[in-house]
């Protein structure tokens, strides 16, 4: 469903992704592995489309992401090195906000995802009073509201106990389970126990 | 149910209004700094009130001009620092509605404030008591082209270094046209005069620019976000 | 000659508008093939750099 | 069929370099011949005008400048507009290379300008609505360097100086007009030059001179075009084998 072919993208002097090209089908997880600096997130915000890669292309569902950026967006959520949150609102406003935008949703709905992410008990104090770690809970809670089937997920572990760590591998089982798919980039191993995950090293530039 | 575009750019204005009163110190500081202004005109030019009167609609659009400034610098720089901006770009959502949601925000804070409190500087510049109407439409409706303006190069330089500094670079220029028929609008309403022509084209720029700044500022702020 | 120079008491303002103009126009010109001057010995710095 | 394969041709790096080196002499020696023509002709030839006397001569510089400090920035603007469009990095390359220019004309006609005021309305500088366009015009030339130069990334600072450039063509026609309103306010309108009775020996050497200054614009912009494409393509291999 979702295919990247031949991308290249350079930032600035750096050559950074050679000739890019995966598939991944429903149900399966890409994990993107490699050194720092090797262009995962670069790789990942391409997809999402926040870069523009000089050459190839990334189509979903067999068209061009770029040209029904809308509808491709509608099906895909992001979540990059830090959680996207407003220090000044607490999560729960910043759930409200930023799935709203999306779609209608309820109030109970926003409970039971917080919830599965173990974050509730501290869901309605300003994020800027929150560690990393429980900033991660609130933001991977709104990953599992925008009923996404492509999830993009830079680094989800980092600043997680390991407690966090086996949540988000089961979120991302259950996302498979549900014929989602997810590309995740890590660089410690994450323990997925069931569902197909195929790895792909980038070489560093 | 996917939200629509009206939908998601009336919960990005809530959203706005709701921090901007979470800190309501840094709310009035267009507004004092606009007031601080028009109280240095005086003290450095005369103090007479026939003389000021005449630079009184300088004074007051300058002033205007300078404030909508100092606010524009975080009309998107802060939602993109802590990434919320970027979910605004991939939410699906036309990132045009949402930035037009933003910049009316913007203008609710400082433009619609500063017109309805102008009456308080144009009394100590001179300006009659029956201006008063026509000065705060003059400055609401300018001040409403202003930040739609604002708000391109409030995008365009996301991506810069030293983003001050250039935001008013690349403004001032854009806005003489609403500087020169607001202070018109201002003369006239002072001197008695007819005001309509230059409100008309006040207006004319107003609807220009809703038409076409939010979809200038979604290409900038979509390369900004780069 | 003179006369000519003078043009008709207007010299003061006709030669130095000449002057800055087409100051301007060599100086454009300067500008521009510095410009492709300094960006061939960057190339060519680059190259020496890494064949 | 012919036109797309131009079209795919000036989207090609290579071959634009090898195109702007070979045109850019001649356009070069054309704009010089015709510039020494045209001075010969509203220096010498052209006769002193019945009521400005020989302060009109500057007309023939000023006026080339002036006309060249829009046509440059309207050359900008859609040279912007067809990089950002259809993605072409030689049209970005374009419109770098005008910026400058551009700005040092808007310097020269603001120059001369000065110094056909100061002997025809007794001041070096009045509120003329022209004069006054032409400041925004320079600050709007600024504001898009100073954009360019305050974004690392090249091809970042590429595309926001293109929608900047947009924006900018969108609003001088808007600025010029309520710099006229503006001043049609405040004072009569001035004109700098009888337009209506100028005598022919007067006119040919202003439209050759206009010419001239076209051509000149074509050859420092192919020279600063090969600068602009050599730096944003130093990596690729034709610059090697160029600079080799």
């Amino acid at each position: 469903m979702l295919n990247v072919s031949g991308l290249h993208l350079w930032r600035g002097d750096r050559h950074v992704l050679r000739n890019v090209s995966f598939t991944v089908d429903a149900g399966q997880c890409l994990l993107l592995t490699g050194r720092n600096g090797a262009g995962k997130t670069t790789l990942l915000r391409a997809v999402a489309g926040l870069l523009d890669p000089e050459q190839g292309e990334v189509s979903w569902r067999g068209t061009a992401a770029r040209k029904s950026r809308g509808e491709f967006h509608a099906e895909l959520a992001y979540l990059g090195h830090d959680a996207p949150l407003k220090g000044d609102l607490t999560g729960r406003e910043n759930l409200r906000y930023s799935i709203g935008i999306r779609r209608a949703v309820a109030a109970n709905e926003i409970h039971a995802a917080l919830e599965r992410t173990g974050a509730q008990p501290f869901a309605d104090r300003p994020v800027r009073t929150l560690s990393a770690g429980q900033r991660r809970r609130v933001a991977l809670a709104g990953v599992l509201l925008t009923g996404a089937v492509l999830w993009l997920l830079d680094e989800p572990t980092t600043n997680l106990d390991s407690d966090g760590k086996r949540l988000v591998a089961s979120l991302i089982e259950q996302q498979l389970a549900a014929g989602g798919i997810v590309v995740a980039a890590v660089h410690q191993d994450l323990d997925l126990g069931s569902g197909s995950v195929v790895n792909l090293e980038l070489a560093a530039a | 149910m996917k939200a629509g575009p009206l939908q998601a750019a009336r919960l990005v204005m809530v959203r706005d209004l709701r921090l901007a009163f979470r800190k309501p110190s840094q709310l009035l500081q267009p507004l004092m700094f606009f007031m601080i202004v028009a109280t240095l005109f005086p003290l450095t030019l005369t103090p007479e009130l026939s003389r000021l009167r005449d630079a009184a609609p300088g004074v007051l659009w300058v002033g205007a001009l300078l404030s909508s400034l100092l606010a524009l610098e975080f009309l998107f720089r802060e939602d993109a620092q802590d990434g919320t901006l970027e979910q605004f770009a991939l939410s699906g959502q036309s990132l045009t509605w949402m930035l037009f949601a933003k910049t009316c925000v913007h203008w609710l804070l400082t433009g619609l404030p500063l017109a309805l409190s102008a009456p308080v500087a144009a009394v100590g510049l001179g300006v009659p008591a029956e201006a008063m109407w026509s000065v705060v439409a003059a400055l609401a409706l300018g001040g409403f082209a202003l930040s739609l303006i604002g708000a391109i190069s409030a995008g365009l330089t996301l991506g810069a270094r030293r983003g001050g500094v250039l935001l008013s670079l690349l403004t001032l220029p854009l806005a003489v046209p609403i500087l020169v028929f607001g202070a018109d609008a201002t003369q006239r309403a002072i001197t008695g005069g007819e005001i309509a022509p230059p409100m008309y084209l006040l207006g004319a720029i107003a609807v220009l620019g809703v038409t076409l700044a939010p979809l200038a500022a979604a290409a900038a702020v979509r390369i900004g976000l780069e | 000659m003179n006369e000519f120079f003078a043009m008709s008491g207007y010299g003061q303002y006709v030669w130095p508008a000449f002057g800055i103009g087409f100051g301007i126009v060599v100086l454009i010109y300067v500008m521009a093939v510095s410009s492709l001057a300094a960006a061939k010995q960057e190339a060519k710095r680059r190259l020496e750099m890494n064949p | 069929m012919a036109t797309w394969t131009w079209f795919h041709r000036f989207g090609s790096p290579p071959w634009v370099y090898g195109f702007a080196a070979r045109w850019a002499p001649w356009f070069g020696g054309a704009a010089v011949l015709s510039m020494l023509i045209a001075l010969y002709g509203g220096l010498i030839l052209a006769p002193p005008d019945y009521q400005q006397k020989d302060a009109f001569r500057i007309v023939y510089i000023h006026a080339p400048v002036a006309t060249m400090s829009m046509a440059v920035y309207s050359t900008m603007a859609v040279a912007a507009a067809v990089g950002l469009i259809w993605r072409m990095k030689v049209a970005h390359a374009a419109a770098a290379a005008c910026a400058p220019i551009g700005a040092w004309f808007t310097v020269a006609t603001l120059a001369t300008g000065m110094l056909w005021g100061k002997p025809m309305w007794g001041a070096y500088w009045v509120w003329d609505p022209r004069l006054t366009s032409e400041l925004v015009l320079l600050f709007l030339y600024f504001g898009y360097m100073g954009l360019r130069a305050g974004i690392e990334d090249p091809q970042k600072a590429d595309k926001a100086s293109a929608v900047l450039a947009i924006v900018g063509a969108v609003n001088i026609p808007i600025i010029k007009y309520s710099v006229n309103w503006w001043n049609s306010l405040h004072q009569p309108a001035t004109r700098l030059i009888g337009e209506a009775d100028m005598d022919w020996s007067m006119v040919w050497p202003l439209l050759l001179m206009l010419a001239a200054f076209f051509l000149y614009f074509g050859w420092v912009m192919l020279i600063r075009l090969r600068a602009e494409l050599l730096r944003r393509e130093r990596n690729a291999s034709w610059v090697r084998e160029v600079v080799a």
